[in-house]
């Protein structure tokens, strides 16, 4: 879990992976150099440096960036939720970028997203076509990319997850933001580096309105195991 | 020392009046000098000061087995169970929402983090109790407002989970906006603003000093006006994301013993929290040099840099040659941090700048010092009474119901909710737009319910009834999730005390919140006043307390939420109504009027029926629970409909004289509660209704997708929701 | 009628605290750039108008800077405008 | 060593949909300037740094807004540098 000033679903998202799945939880502050030997790395959300400027774009520079991108580039897990998917654009993990809402304000809502891609690490647990309430928050989520962009995001499969209404029907108004395809999530070309708006970890408990952002994280770390026991 | 000497203009600067000015120079026995005359007269200024209000507030109950911290400190403090202390305070910033109220308002969140950070918490939750004059005049202070406490709490990662919204003509030109602040900290680790130990380090942190919202203070201690301009710059623009690294090495402080206290700069400054934590200790002092305080700016006087207000700076004592290990924690954090002098026994207040003593003062002097305004109030002209019998019955129960629902006072809250990150911290159990929010303690089972409430048209009409009615609403809005009260902060906002009328309402509504307290039991641990909200010429604000309540329950599993849960289930109404009409919604949106007596209170019959609802809560007989309050029960039933996202079917309801037909269903008799149970449930329901002495009565079955009383009334939900949801559009 | 393009340009008032210019400063500093001394971030807001002449331009950009461009509690502005109508393209 | 004041305009690209600008546009409609026909809002980074000469300050800003200040997905930059290095103080 990687902490940069300005984090704050970084204590969420522990929250879920140590007290609720019983995972093993090392938190990464943004000067370390190196990764303490995690199998998974996630970038939570939060407004890292204040998302001064442009969202994520200092905190892509941070020191612990450098090991991140090396990782990810090794076929390392990376997943990141909200401000981490804003980072990981900007540091060119995943293409694209996060522009303001097209309403201006920002958005705190349960959302339906519909899971367009199982085979992922991220999504194992998930069936394809399954629906899933996951709350956003964000007033930056807009996905944008160029036609060219979009349409190979589209040709590989790299749309993870789109906004949809409850039955998982993509349509203007189920997209709370004006991203373009209504994409809520995308991954990499490898597919070991998950970006999306949405913040499963606040609803892995029942008592938290609901339990789908649980099946992101039994996911990755069921991948994680299987990855070190190959 | 004559008053010839100083400038009458010099005095205005300051805030200060001749007489006050003359007691000065008796302690001092010599006239101060600019610097001193400066920092009194933010020190002595109403929002620091309390001369108008101190004597009155000493009248509030305080007191009680689960406080462990009251009035006096920067935030109040009460034990949750589990080892765990709820600290919360709310607090005003309405007179720089008014001029700025994008940054007036998130400045506003800022502070009051800061004040519970200081007592070593960690922020959960953020409420906000806002009024503006009506919609669409007032948009752009509106807008601008929820915007600016969205752009500070989103950004720290603190949840917006309550609040209030109203919309009067007398807040026009004095928005209001109050915002309060929960957080937890281990009960043991509870920490306090003294400053304990002659020799111990005064450290600086966080943002620069640098020229901003000098006078503040005493700017929030005058009215409105034409000059108002002229003194913008003292407008600040907050920082949160500084602020969210200032509370993280705040909490890392409690890694270590060498923090003595925290101490949050707010109005006034560095003189005043310099004083302020002083002045907790019988002979305490310090002294400071403003050369050491690190700058935005070049060429600062120490009167600047005495008086600045910048935002997101504390001040920490730390034991005498422990500063490196502190400043390292700061550095961690990437913040400033700077020792800038040292606690004495010497009583004072000392500031050099460099080698030059600039500034001497008592801390008596500064914090104690301000002569008490005597003022005297006198009742204005009676409220216009209210001839019920003059008012035509309602033509049509739908229609009037949807008139109601899209008031702007009444209608759905999503269009601001959705705006407010409600959800960070994985700890909302129970989501804004009901009653009560509820936050549990994580690693206990124990859920915190926390709102506010104030309905200022009743203040209006009899203030001290008035203040009795918010805090019995708060009081219900905590029962309705099944938790019990447990303390108080409340935020007195008024118009110009030296108008007598005005006193007058002060004087009412202290009384009332008083009577109220002591009643049910809930004691005020912080507060928070501000006056001379009123513009020259215009009239002032209606008396307004906001009271902001905290409850516990001791397993959130048995929490109970505003709407309905199952179809099927039996909807009731709970306690009495009566021809309680006077200062209703009903009779302002409908009829035009604000008029007559606010609803009447029996605080005993309050108890009673809170009684019950938390003990049918606790046996599980309860599916939901939802208060009547603004718009009464017909509008109460149609938002635990909407919430539930299914509607109600029942027999036509014929109230029995002398309650009228409109009083039944639009009345805002207080000490009300829909609530829904299962059929299984209801024989002892009844049964503990009758233990209690409380009126119950079956309202129909929830289920279905319209609201309807048969042959009275039928709404579809979707219609309910189109009134509901665009109120505020 | 003339096609007219006005650059606005918002800036905070010098004593007023710019959190963002501060950060971004810090972040080039981070990045190697520690040559520079200050940073203030503003807004440009680019205003294309249809009006009779560049000194009609001056009086309606200068009414809508005052009245909803820029803030004057806590921002100043200036702007230029061209009559090319083309720039930033 | 000398004192130069880069300014730096950042603005959405042409494809970007800029839905402040369009919200800017309607509220000066709304305030009677009908006459505007379109508004592009983007960021102004006024950059005061040290430097040996304008050249070398033309590299290290370019380089700046390269590496920081401008996302090349959704943004163009321009700016210009200023010896005098006062400006808006
Ligand atoms: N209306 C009130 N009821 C109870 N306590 C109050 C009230 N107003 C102020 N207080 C208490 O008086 C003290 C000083 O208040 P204030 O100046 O607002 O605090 P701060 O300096 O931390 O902002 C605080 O402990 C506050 O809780
Ligand atoms: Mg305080």
């Amino acid at each position: 879990m990687v902490v940069f000033p300005g984090t704050w679903s970084d204590r969420d998202c522990g929250w879920v992976i140590d007290q609720v799945l019983g995972a093993e939880l090392r938190y990464l502050w943004h000067k370390d150099a190196d990764l303490k030997g995690c199998d998974c790395v996630i970038l939570p959300g939060g407004f890292a440096y204040g998302d001064y400027l442009r969202t994520g774009a200092i905190a892509r520079f941070a020191p612990v960036m450098e090991k991140v991108i090396e990782f990810a580039d090794q076929g390392g897990l990376v997943w990141g939720i909200c401000n981490g998917f804003q980072i990981l654009c900007e540091a060119d993990l995943l293409p694209g970028a996060l522009i303001r809402n097209s309403s201006l304000e920002f958005r705190c809502e349960w959302t339906h997203l519909v899971v367009e891609r199982a085979d992922l690490p991220f999504t194992s647990g998930c069936e394809e076509r399954e629906v899933l309430r996951i709350p956003i928050s964000h007033g930056e989520g807009s996905y944008f990319a160029d036609p060219a962009t979009l349409s190979r995001l589209e040709q590989n499969g790299q749309v993870v997850f789109r906004y949809s209404d409850v039955e998982g029907r993509v349509r203007p108004n189920a997209n709370p933001n004006g991203s373009l395809h209504s994409i809520a999530g995308i991954v990499n070309e490898r597919g070991n580096v998950l970006g999306m708006m949405p913040h499963p970890e606040r609803c892995a408990e029942p008592e938290l309105g609901g339990t789908d952002g649980l099946k992101l994280f039994r996911s990755v770390m069921h991948s994680a195991v299987e990855v070190l026991t190959v | 020392m004559s008053l010839k000497q100083i400038d009458e203009r010099r005095l205005r600067e300051v805030a200060l009046t001749p007489d006050e000015y003359r007691v000065i120079v008796q302690a001092l026995k010599r006239p101060p000098n600019d610097v001193e005359l400066g920092m009194l007269g933010v020190l002595w200024s109403e929002h620091c000061s309390y001369k108008t209000s101190k004597e009155l507030l000493r009248k509030l109950p305080s007191t009680g087995p689960a406080v462990l911290q009251g009035p006096g400190e920067n935030a109040g403090a009460v034990s949750i169970g589990g080892g765990w202390a709820a600290v919360f305070k709310i607090e005003s910033h309405n007179h720089p929402s008014a001029i700025e109220p994008y940054q007036g308002a998130a400045t506003g969140v800022g502070g009051i983090l800061r004040d519970v950070i200081a007592m070593g918490a960690r922020p959960i939750a953020l409420l906000d109790s806002l009024r503006f004059g009506p919609l669409p005049a007032s948009r752009r202070h509106f807008e601008g407002v929820v915007a600016g406490i969205g752009g500070y709490g989103n950004c720290i990662g603190v949840p917006t989970v309550a609040g209030e919204g109203y919309f009067e003509d007398c807040y026009a030109n004095n928005p209001l906006v109050n915002a309060m602040c929960v957080g937890l900290v281990r009960a043991d680790q509870l920490m306090r603003a003294r400053a304990e130990g002659a020799g111990n380090r005064l450290l600086l942190v966080g943002a620069d000093t640098g020229r901003d919202g000098i006078h503040g203070a005493s700017f929030a201690s005058l009215e409105l006006d034409e000059d108002s301009a002229s003194r913008r710059p003292a407008v600040q623009v907050g920082n949160p994301f500084l602020e969210k690294c200032l509370l993280e090495a705040c909490m890392d402080l409690t890694r270590t013993d060498a923090v003595v206290a925290i101490q949050d700069l707010g109005a006034a400054g560095l003189t005043s929290s310099v004083a302020e934590c002083a002045g907790r200790v019988a002979g305490a002092g310090a002294r400071i040099d403003v050369l050491r305080v690190p700058r935005r700016e070049r060429s600062m006087s120490p009167y600047d840099v005495m008086l600045s207000e910048s935002q997101e700076r504390m001040l920490v004592v730390v034991r005498r040659g422990r500063e490196r290990e502190v400043q390292r924690i700061f550095e961690e954090w990437d913040l400033t941090s700077a020792v800038i002098g040292e606690v004495t026994d010497d009583g004072a207040v000392t500031v050099m700048e460099g080698e030059d003593e600039v500034a001497r003062l008592p801390v008596k002097l500064l914090t104690e010092g301000a002569p008490l305004r005597r003022l005297t109030g006198v009742p204005p002209e009676p409220a216009p009474i209210l001839v019920i019998d003059s008012l035509p019955p309602p033509a049509d129960l739908g229609a009037t119901l949807l008139q109601l629902l899209a008031s702007p006072n009444l209608c759905s809250r999503m269009p601001v909710i959705r705006r407010y990150d409600h959800m960070v911290g994985d700890s909302t159990v129970i989501e804004p737009g009901g009653d009560a929010a509820m936050l549990r303690v994580k690693g206990t089972r124990v859920g915190l319910a926390v709102t506010t409430a104030c309905n200022s048209r009743y203040c209006e009409l009899d203030p001290n009834l008035g203040a009795q009615l918010a805090v019995a609403e708060a009081a219900r809005n905590i029962i309705a999730t099944g938790a019990q009260p447990l303390a108080v902060t409340d935020c007195l906002n008024f118009a110009n005390p030296d108008r007598p009328e005005v006193y007058w309402q002060m004087e009412e509504t202290v009384a009332g919140l008083a009577q109220a307290c002591r009643a049910l039991e809930i004691p005020i641990v912080s507060g928070n006043v501000s006056l001379y909200n009123e513009s020259s010429g215009g009239a002032g604000i209606y008396p307004t307390p906001v009271v902001g309540m905290v409850g516990q329950i001791d397993d959130y599993a048995e929490r109970l939420h505003a709407g309905f849960r199952h179809e099927c289930d039996f909807v009731l109404l709970i306690g009495s109504s009566h021809n309680d009409l006077g200062g209703t919604e009903y009779l302002k949106v409908v009829h035009g009027k604000v008029a007559g007596r606010p609803p009447a209170l029996d605080l005993v019959r309050e108890r009673a029926v809170s009684r019950l609802i938390l003990t049918a809560a606790h046996a599980g007989l309860l599916r939901s629970a939802h208060d009547c309050s603004d718009g009464g029960m017909l509008v109460a039933l149609a938002e635990a409909c909407l919430l539930a996202g299914f509607g109600m079917r029942g027999p036509a309801l014929e109230p029995e004289p002398p309650l009228r037909l409109d009083a039944a269903f639009f009345g805002e008799s207080p000490s009300r509660f829909i609530v829904s149970a299962p059929s299984r449930a209801m024989p002892e329901l009844q049964s503990l209704a009758r233990r209690h002495h409380v009126e119950i009565a079956l309202l129909g079955l929830a289920g279905g997708d319209v609201l309807e009383l048969e042959g009275q009334l039928r709404v579809p939900l979707s219609d309910l929701r189109q009134a509901w949801e665009g109120g505020l559009a | 009628m003339t096609a007219i393009v006005a650059r606005v340009i918002v800036t905070p008032k010098p004593a007023v605290n710019d959190p963002q210019g501060i950060t971004v400063r810090q972040g080039l500093a981070t990045l190697g750039f520690g040559e520079v001394t200050d940073v203030r971030v503003g807004k440009y807001i680019e205003v294309r108008l249809d009006v009779r002449n560049e000194k009609e331009a001056r009086e309606r950009v200068e009414a809508m800077c005052r009245q909803l461009l820029a803030n004057h509690v806590i921002e100043d502005y200036s702007f230029d405008v061209d009559t090319d109508g083309r720039s930033s393209k």
